[in-house]
């Protein structure tokens, strides 16, 4: 493939899953309200469009015609980047992430992937690794004491479970023996017994799932994760002085977070795209894209659940579970896996 | 005591603390409560309630009106329990003139009570859950209390400013089919109960940020004036319903839960359970519902009924003369208390023998439970802070008056 | 409607704990007392408030350990004007007495009873807010539901109802 | 193509910033980062003689490098902490007494 | 050609995060222009081919100790640098000095090595080949370096800690 056309080929591919990402971020908050409202006994997003479907395109306007007010005290220059550097990072980590097998089309191999890194698990981590920045400088920047109590919750907390999170996928990278993506998905291929999918969470990952599971809500400051912007406690914490456009990118950021931890979780553990494909060659080629799609849905449902059902740990709560029981059983669930692979 | 010492313009001290202004406007605080906390890091150091956003001063306007007038205004007090304010003055009236009211209106007053109650303690535990993260436990609480409302408005007309109460009896029959609604509803609140603990109770989380949270000692609880729930969380067997009956509660039978803890779980498992066995009187008061006459045979205190007052020239003139001069009490003073949802609600009224009360005033339990909160929470993080505001369940509306 | 007279004679009522208790320490201070409506009114010579408070709740046979509330009633312009009123509850043996002090408006001052039950302070700082009555020995009397630069204490009958202008 | 000496001349070039903000800045976390900068910069002549040599140790002594920089940051980064709580500042000037 | 450019690319947004560094006054400023240089650094790597090392380059020090930098910074609210007579003669005198010596540097190597060069994607450092190396050559070397960790974590925790006497005055 020469260089122009893989370049107008990537390209291409970016503006499509950026186009896809945004959307699925604002249809997962609307999913979120009509879950969490049906769960809670209301009915979420009703009047705009038929089931509130137009309800993001309405919040979407609104935010972006909103005063974007700047309180007086902040401190400029980080007030104003750290929503993007939230939203930027959120939003490049999906670029590695594999949607499906590759299709060919005039000649050239051309995978669902903007772009295949052999180290697309190690890049992921690193890019959600400094995402933490955007909610700590705007906990800093804002000049609140609210907002700087969220920002130093949301760093330590978010720099101790990502030792969980990266520890609990190492058990995964040694049955793979890759960071590729493609390639832990491809070691998933098959079947136990013919009918068991050969997924990792069927094979000797369970608990890695669980620390995963975990460690990506906290990660994610989701419920029973949310202390950073708990808002019975710091009112919004990190985001308290942010309004219209600002407050939209750091509300972009959480659900492309989300989805980014769902696919990884998705590739991870859940067999990636494998799943029965059947039909026409069109439709082979579009199965795995939708079985894909399916199991980050699963993935996103099980967050929303959580949400309509837990109450939220207490600081210090959190750091223990974290210190004192995530890690360790994150640390044995790699002993266990060692053990097991080199035996 | 520490908090005897806090001073009122918080200074950051040493060891690079932080003042952290919590309120009037915080979505936890419940109200306009300002709480003043000085904190190192999430360690709360000191910790300092100021009130008074919400003062209307009520105690001065009741000296303007005439004692039936007053009615109304003590619905405002306690927004969340308006019909055990109504209960608590009327009684206070009722002993200054020595007036004796009627069983049914007794049994009324008490299955409304008990509602209130209910009423009350949802918006608690819906509001405590929330603070606490737990958002459904909050709408699962407002559908049923959206019941209980809709029951007093079909009673008195109105959801929340209900007045249903009078000096000597009760201002309407309460409509048709009220009772079997009220059957209904106590009938299937149980199941609800359950399904409230179900999410709360033996969820780990929610044990872990309330067991051994916030404690208060029994000794504590008395020497800084607890009462209600507050108190008997802390071990302290009393309950004004059973110990100090009054509106014929004695005929009733239900338990006064305690717990020994003293923490956040302890009052959350006592109003729960408070829930439970005011359902049960409820349900009594249903049952054993007495007939006869909603109003005392005091002419010249109660208004005479609409029938009445349009053919009998009597009751026209009392009814007159009611309204335009009020009534009489005779001059002398008493407190009653009962037991609000909240702990002991009092009304001390003097009388000078006029028509218009010499002063009124009311005895507000969340005060003295707010009181609490630098015992609660000094040395403990800044969640805790409203895990603890959300255990002693404060209406700032009282509080403030 | 009927009444039982107000028993005002201290020779029927001294058998009453509080009473005899008041009694036994110091008679002095025991300036009335009122039975009227089942709620027994003790007047208490203003100095030995504190001392009355103490002692009532340390009774081994009827503590009266639970202040319900403090409040006050001003009587102008009749003088003594001022009329602070404890409420005091034993839980014990469900017993309820009103003690009350009575201070001349010259000077409207009484010892704080934060020291016997701190629960007092801020129905204390309630009656100073309102009243204008000193609580010599409280810890901290401030204004508490008024703002702090407020003129006036409102709840003194001679406080004009829109205010000072 | 880049020759090696470009990677060797930007890694003094990072390296002497180090130094130099070593010298000057007054902040003593700001000295901190100094060193990291320092250490950043010797990491980048290693890759590049890793590249050059094809030994992969190059690669592996980076690792070190930074499990280094780890231990050390979190160490300092305490002391800085505890000297704060003691002293109240963080001017390097003003902390001048070895004794809290 | 591209390879050059993105060298020069990579290498003046880490020199510029560098002098930046030093010219702010604000250390979170300082502590932002780092993980840019650290961030250009990481580009260099990959331009090496060592993937590897430059993931780790970010997660390690751009996603974790930079964050330990800010956190520290964030919580001890530290404000703008003071200005001294000392630090103005060490930019009189330093910064000048540096330059110099810098560039006398830079002449030597440069003209001691001008003709090699280092090849895109020269030396792929796959994850498994520097893992074998770390685990059997320098297993020593690693172990010791986690032993190392682990004296360095209780260090810290000990010296964050609260002195005793602080503690002992909050309790009452």
């Amino acid at each position: 493939m020469p260089i122009w056309l893989f370049i107008v080929v990537s390209v291409i591919k970016s503006i499509i899953l950026l186009f896809i990402l945004l959307t699925a971020v604002a249809y997962s908050v609307w999913l979120e309200r009509k879950v969490v409202g049906h769960m809670q006994n209301r009915w979420g997003p009703t009047r705009v469009g038929p089931f509130g479907l137009l309800q993001p395109a309405a919040d979407g306007l609104k935010f972006l015609f909103k005063e974007d007010l700047t309180p007086p005290h902040v401190y400029k220059p980080l007030y104003i980047a750290a929503p993007m550097i939230a939203v930027v990072f959120a939003l490049t980590s999906i670029s590695v992430i594999p949607f499906g097998n590759s299709v060919t089309i005039g000649g050239y191999s051309i995978p669902f992937q903007v772009t295949d890194v052999n180290t697309g698990l190690l890049l992921i981590l690193g890019v959600t690794s400094i995402g933490v920045y955007g909610v700590a400088l705007a906990g800093w920047s804002s000049n609140n004491k609210y907002s700087l109590l969220g920002g130093l919750r949301a760093s330590a907390q978010m720099v101790s479970y990502e030792i969980s999170l990266g520890l609990s996928l190492v058990g995964v990278l040694i049955m793979a023996g890759s960071f590729s993506l493609r390639q832990i998905v491809d070691a998933q291929a098959g079947h136990f017994w013919g009918f068991i999918p050969r997924w990792n969470i069927f094979h000797g990952q369970i608990i890695g799932f669980f620390c995963y599971l975990i460690a990506a809500y906290a990660e994610t400051n989701r419920v029973p994760f949310d202390l950073p912007e708990a808002e019975t406690e710091l009112v919004a914490g990190y985001h308290t002085e942010y309004s219209a456009m600002k407050f939209a990118m750091f509300f972009m950021a959480e659900y492309a977070n989300m989805i980014t931890v769902a696919c990884l979780a998705t590739l991870l553990f859940l067999g990636g795209w494998r799943g029965p494909v059947f039909g026409p060659p069109i439709l082979q080629a579009i199965l795995p894209v939708f079985w894909f799609f399916v199991k980050v849905f699963c993935f996103m449902f099980v967050y929303i659940w959580v949400r309509g059902t837990l109450p939220r740990f207490r600081y210090d709560q959190l750091m223990a579970f974290g210190w004192k029981f995530l890690l360790p059983l994150a640390i044995l669930n790699l002993i266990g896996t060692a053990v097991a692979v080199a035996w | 005591m520490a908090h005897m010492t806090a001073s009122p313009v918080l200074e950051p001290g040493q060891d690079r603390t932080m003042i952290l202004n919590m309120g009037p406007q915080h979505p936890s605080t419940h109200g306009v409560l300002r709480v003043l906390l000085e904190i190192d890091g999430e360690t709360v150091v000191r910790i300092m309630p100021d009130i008074g956003y919400l003062h209307t001063g009520i105690e001065k306007t009741c000296e303007a009106k005439f004692y039936q007038q007053v009615v109304p205004l003590t619905d405002r007090i306690d927004y969340l329990c308006p019909l055990t304010n109504n209960l608590c003055y009327v009684l206070a009236v009722e002993k200054l003139l020595g007036l004796e009211i009627p069983p049914k209106a007794q049994w009324l007053r008490v299955l409304l009570n008990e509602l209130t109650r209910i009423n009350s303690h949802l918006v608690w535990l819906g509001t405590h859950a929330m603070d606490i993260g737990a958002m459904t436990v909050f709408l699962y609480c407002f559908r049923e209390r959206e019941e209980v409302l809709r029951m007093f408005e079909m009673v008195s007309g109105q959801r929340m400013m209900t007045s249903y109460f009078r000096v000597g009896g009760i201002a309407l029959e309460p409509p048709l089919g009220f009772f079997d609604r009220v059957r209904d509803f106590a009938g299937y609140f149980p199941e609800k109960v359950d399904e409230y603990e179900n999410l709360l109770t033996g969820n780990p989380i929610w044990t872990m940020r309330t067991k051994g949270v916030a404690r208060m000692t029994a000794q504590d609880a008395i020497a800084l004036g607890t009462s209600g729930p507050t108190l008997r969380g802390s071990g302290v067997d009393f309950d004004f319903r059973r110990d100090m009956p009054y509106s014929s509660y004695d005929k009733f039978q239900f338990k006064v839960p305690i717990s020994q803890e003293g923490d956040v779980f302890a009052r959350y498992m006592c109003r729960v359970q408070e829930l439970r066995e005011s359902i049960g009187i409820v349900r009594q008061a249903l049952d054993g519902m007495p007939e006869g006459p909603i109003k005392a045979n005091a002419p010249h205190v109660v208004l005479p009924d609409r029938e009445k007052m349009k053919t009998q020239m009597e009751s026209l003139i009392y009814h007159f003369k009611i309204i335009t001069e009020g009534f009489a009490v005779p001059a002398g003073e008493v407190y009653q208390a009962v037991e609000s949802p909240r702990g002991e609600m009092g009304y001390y009224i003097v009388s000078d023998g006029t028509a218009k009360p010499y002063r009124v005033h009311m005895r507000a339990a969340c005060l003295a439970n707010l009181q609490t909160l630098p015992t609660m929470c000094e040395g403990r993080l800044i969640a805790d802070v409203v895990a603890a505001i959300g255990s002693i369940d404060i209406v700032l509306g009282e509080i403030d008056r | 409607m009927s009444f039982v007279a107000p028993i005002t004679d201290l020779s029927q009522l001294k058998n009453h704990p509080a009473v005899a208790r008041l009694l036994a320490w110091n008679p002095a201070a025991v300036q009335g007392t009122k039975f009227d409506r089942d709620e027994m009114t003790i007047h208490v010579e203003r100095g030995s408030i504190r001392e009355a408070c103490a002692l009532l709740k340390d009774d081994p046979a009827c503590p009266f350990n639970f202040l319900s509330d403090v409040t006050c009633v001003d009587w102008y312009p009749s003088e003594p004007r001022f009329e602070v009123v404890y409420h005091v509850l034993s839980i014990a043996k469900k017993e309820r007495v009103r003690l009350k002090v009575r201070l001349h408006s010259s000077s409207p001052a009484v010892d704080s009873v934060t020291a016997v039950w701190p629960g007092a302070n801020y129905f204390e700082r309630e009656v100073f807010d309102l009243f204008g009555i000193r609580f010599t020995g409280h810890p901290y009397l401030r204004r508490i539901l008024m703002p702090e630069d407020w003129e006036g204490h409102p709840l003194r009958k001679d406080y004009p109802v829109e205010g000072y202008r | 193509m880049v020759p090696l000496s470009y990677y060797l001349v930007l890694s003094g070039i990072l390296f002497a910033c180090g130094v130099t903000g070593f010298l000057i800045k007054r902040n003593i976390i700001t000295i901190f980062m100094s060193i990291e900068l320092m250490l950043n910069g010797v990491n980048l002549s290693f890759v590049a003689f890793a590249a050059h040599w094809h030994a992969l140790a190059g690669q592996v002594f980076v690792f070190f490098v930074m499990v280094v920089a780890a231990a050390e940051s979190a160490v300092g980064l305490a002391i800085i902490i505890a000297v704060f709580r003691a002293r109240e500042t963080l001017n390097a000037d003003q902390l001048n007494l070895l004794k809290l | 050609m591209l390879h050059l450019t993105l060298f020069l690319a990579f290498a003046v947004v880490a020199v510029a995060g560098a002098v930046n560094l030093l010219a702010q006054r604000h250390p979170i400023n300082s502590a932002l222009s780092l993980i840019a240089v650290m961030a250009a650094l990481a580009g260099e790597y990959l331009l090496l081919g060592a993937e590897f090392v430059a993931a780790i380059q970010v997660i390690v020090y751009a996603g974790a100790i930079m964050v330990l930098f800010v956190f520290v910074i964030m919580l001890l609210n530290a404000g703008v640098e003071e200005r001294t007579n000392g630090s103005r003669v060490a930019i009189v005198f330093g910064i000048p000095g540096m330059l110099i010596g810098g560039v006398l540097v830079a002449w030597a190597v440069l003209r001691s090595s001008g003709g090699e060069q280092v090849a895109i994607g020269a030396l792929p450092g796959p994850p498994a080949e520097i893992a074998n190396l770390l685990f059997h050559e320098f297993l020593l070397p690693f172990e010791i370096t986690s032993i190392l960790i682990l004296i360095a974590i209780m260090g810290a925790v000990v010296l964050a800690s609260k002195p005793q006497a602080v503690q002992k005055r909050k309790e009452h």
